[in-house]
């Protein structure tokens, strides 16, 4: 049944977000300005000894990457939403699974790219290790390619409600948890001298499962939520 | 109902039955819409018009009784223009109709001015008005090949010339062998046999 | 009976105070459980009785007809 | 007389998939009444008959002593918690792909038993931790992901109460507790993986059991009047959802007329 050109559609699909998001660089830098001023907080709130922050920079970094991505993931459908450009989107011809999948794509590169590639800075702020760095990027790179699917599923189902902002971190948070603990894990492995591919391919198999299964359920919430 | 047996109808409802809000909007409404027809949907506001439409062209799935069977593409346009303020009128419309594969840039160019939006072609939508924004989303009429178009209110805030213009081109299409269900407040000038379906008085003509 | 006398069973040396809110919680709960919904079947029914708006049947599904 | 109940009973079984299709509302409440009459009673004495014997009867563990009788509140709350979240995801996934009424009237009635069985199951686990472990609260994994189910339940019933078009809300609770059921195995073996100090689970249904019998058997026993609780619990929720979504019928009017006028 799909239309001819559905990798086209999916790369115009692709392209037009970026273009959207391109078009406002102010939202792509929220994040990373975000990321950078919940760092500044660590050092405020638990004294400026280097040892100690080196001690649990691995764990807070992780943690302020998934916020920041939960703060995006909330608004990944509203704008599209209320201007009836999402409602076109589910009556296209072109299976639904493929463009959320090309949806959220758009959204990772524009947040969880970006996140990945600047946290090195950010770990230099809390003094971690050099030899982790890498591992930093790489979990980073998989594990907020994970949450931004996690993500879009509570931004699906939450999408037409008028107060949904809360509601979505809510709802996902909890789906967080097994990433954070791998994600953190991996790089506290790399700070103790410990080799992360084990970690770092767990957080692989989670990105599978998640680009699998993820779309149905954003699929799902989106045409229940369209059609409240 | 009495239509063209020979080809099967190409949007076919049996007893739909909406209740909203403990009112029943309609009851046990079955028609058939064969190629040919152009259906008006009447009824006074909260009658369901814009409810119904939904339901024909399957945007709302659920919160209803009875079953829609819609053998043919279908366009739907909503009240909401579905432009992005950011983009230009031609990224929007172009990419409106990429789901059903690749139009030239002079077939957009072609439908933009069609609805009066020649010249504004590149200009970020933001800067151009509502009845703009909804022309924008009418221009995929023009481009669309889909039989079956589902059109809710196409004629509000629009001027009068674009309405005459829209009319010729719904009894274009119609009379080329597509369907159209639409609903309008307006008594619609067109020469081609027009079916009502009253929201309020279950099913006539 | 492993305990001996009422107050070693309220003791349980040392751990009955554990224990037994654990058990008074656990009986809250399962009291708040059932009860509830019995109470709030009871509230539905007299607040039909009291005002029975019967619109014509609307949602009669054709099986409750055969009953 | 005894062999027209069996026949009844046959007829009932062979009328079965012609009900479970319309799985009419006034059908499900008949049952509902008829099954609660005799499980409700036959659960509270379970359930009093199991806290007598592990609190009174079976000895005290060598190593923890009495504290330890906590255990046959928390692993049965444990137990029928994460089954509780099974059972709203799978009507859910009925709900959602044969769209029947009564599954999404399930799923909603099983949400706040779910919650609760979670949370005496997350406040036992703390109980039993102050005497074991000297803390209030430890992060162990048993309670962690106990914590996390508790938050799974509360998104969900958050979901529920987010949406105004409550068939919507079913659909989209549906969704979300598919979503849940699919991680909890990944929640659960992550948390354990991360912290691996809790002793591991005492029962090992499939393997042979690390406590002697005379504790076991009082625990199998709550086990078995947990899950009754909780079938009982979530067949009283049923009953008044349905009520209330009915309410507008007329065999919900005649209902209320009956029942109201003897009690008047």
């Amino acid at each position: 049944m799909s239309a001819p050109g559905t990798l086209q559609f999916c790369i115009r699909l692709l392209r037009r977000q970026l273009l959207l998001a391109v078009r406002r660089p102010i939202e792509i830098s929220n994040p990373l300005v975000f990321f950078a001023m919940v760092v500044a907080l660590f050092p405020l709130g638990l004294g400026p000894a280097l040892e100690n922050l080196a001690g649990f920079a691995a764990g807070t970094l992780w943690i302020i990457a998934l916020l920041s991505n939960l703060l995006t993931s909330d608004a990944v459908f509203r704008s599209d939403f209320e201007d009836g450009s999402l409602e076109q989107l589910l009556l296209s011809p072109q299976p639904l699974y493929l463009s959320v999948l090309a949806y959220i794509g758009a959204h990772w590169l524009m947040t969880g790219l970006l996140l990945a590639l600047a946290s090195p800075v950010f770990a230099l702020l809390l003094n971690l290790p050099g030899q982790a760095l890498g591992t930093l990027v790489m979990s980073l790179l998989l594990g907020t390619a994970v949450l931004s699917l996690l993500g879009g599923i509570g931004a699906a189902l939450t999408v037409g409600l008028k107060r949904g902002g809360m509601l979505t971190s809510l709802l996902i948070l909890p789906l967080y948890m097994p990433v954070l603990i791998f994600g953190s894990a991996a790089v506290q492995g790399a700070v103790s001298g410990i080799p992360a591919g084990p970690y770092l391919a767990i957080l692989a198999a989670m990105l599978c499962l998640a680009i699998a299964l993820a779309p149905l359920a954003i699929a799902a919430g989106l045409r229940i939520s369209i059609d409240a | 109902m009495s239509g063209d047996p020979a080809s099967s109808p190409l949007l076919a409802s049996q007893s739909l039955c909406l209740i909203r809000g403990g009112r029943e909007l309609f009851r046990e409404l079955s028609f058939e819409v064969y190629a040919g027809q152009l259906w008006q949907i009447e009824g006074l506001n909260g009658a369901g018009k814009t409810s119904l439409i939904r339901i024909l062209c399957g945007l709302s799935r659920f919160g209803f009784e009875g079953e829609v069977v819609c053998n043919s593409p279908l366009l739907y346009l909503g009240h909401q223009p579905a432009v992005k303020a950011l983009l230009t009128p031609r990224e929007n419309l172009s990419w409106h109709v990429s789901g059903d594969g690749l139009h030239s840039n002079t077939q957009i160019e072609s439908a933009l001015a069609r609805v009066g939006l020649s010249g504004y072609e590149d200009v970020p939508c933001h800067t151009l008005s509502a009845g703009q924004h909804r022309r924008v989303n009418l221009a995929r009429l023009f481009l669309s090949e889909a039989a079956l178009w589902l059109l809710d209110e196409p004629f509000a805030a629009i001027d009068k010339e674009g309405v005459d213009e829209l009319q010729t081109l719904l009894t274009a299409h119609v009379k080329a062998g597509g369907a159209v269900v639409m609903t309008s407040h307006q008594a619609l000038q067109v020469n081609c046999d027009v079916r009502f379906l009253n929201l309020g008085a279950g099913v006539a003509a | 009976m492993y305990f001996d006398s009422l107050h070693a069973l309220l003791t349980m040396d040392g751990h009955g105070a554990y224990v037994w809110l654990v058990y008074l919680v656990a009986l809250a709960i399962i009291a708040l459980l059932v009860v509830a919904p019995i109470r709030r079947r009871k509230q539905v029914l007299q607040q039909l009785a009291a005002q029975p708006n019967h619109v014509q049947p609307v949602a009669v599904s054709p099986s409750a007809k055969e009953l | 007389m005894f062999v027209r109940r069996i026949a009844r009973c046959i007829i009932a079984v062979a009328m079965w998939p012609i009900f479970h299709k319309f799985g009419s509302p006034p059908w499900l409440y008949a049952i509902s009444g008829a099954i609660l009459r005799w499980m409700l009673p036959v659960t509270l004495i379970l359930l009093v008959i199991g806290a007598v014997w592990g609190l009174m009867f079976s000895p005290a563990d060598f190593r923890q002593g009495n504290s330890y009788r906590i255990m046959y509140i928390h692993v049965p709350a444990a137990v029928v918690a994460l089954a509780g979240y099974y059972v709203m995801a799978l009507a859910g996934a009925i709900n959602l792909i044969w769209r029947m009424k009564m599954a999404d009237v399930a799923m909603k009635a099983a949400a706040p038993v779910g919650a609760a069985f979670t949370f005496l199951a997350l406040f036992s686990g703390a109980v039993w931790g102050k005497p074991t472990w000297g803390a209030w609260w430890v992060w162990d994994a048993r309670v962690t992901s106990m914590l996390i189910l508790l938050f799974l339940y509360l998104g969900v019933v958050a979901l529920y109460e987010a949406f105004d078009n409550k068939e919507a809300a079913g659909k989209a609770c549906a969704v979300l507790s598919l979503v849940g059921m699919v991680n909890i195995p990944i929640i659960y073996k992550s948390v354990d993986w991360w912290y691996s100090l809790h002793q591991p689970a005492s029962i090992k249904l499939t393997g042979e059991s690390t406590i002697d019998p005379s504790m076991l058997y009082p625990l199998l026993l709550m086990i078995a009047a947990f899950y009754a609780l909780f079938t009982c619990c979530l067949l009283l929720n049923m009953r008044v959802e349905l009520l209330r979504r009915e309410s507008r019928t007329h065999w919900v009017g005649s209902l209320a007329k009956r029942e109201c006028s003897d009690v008047l």
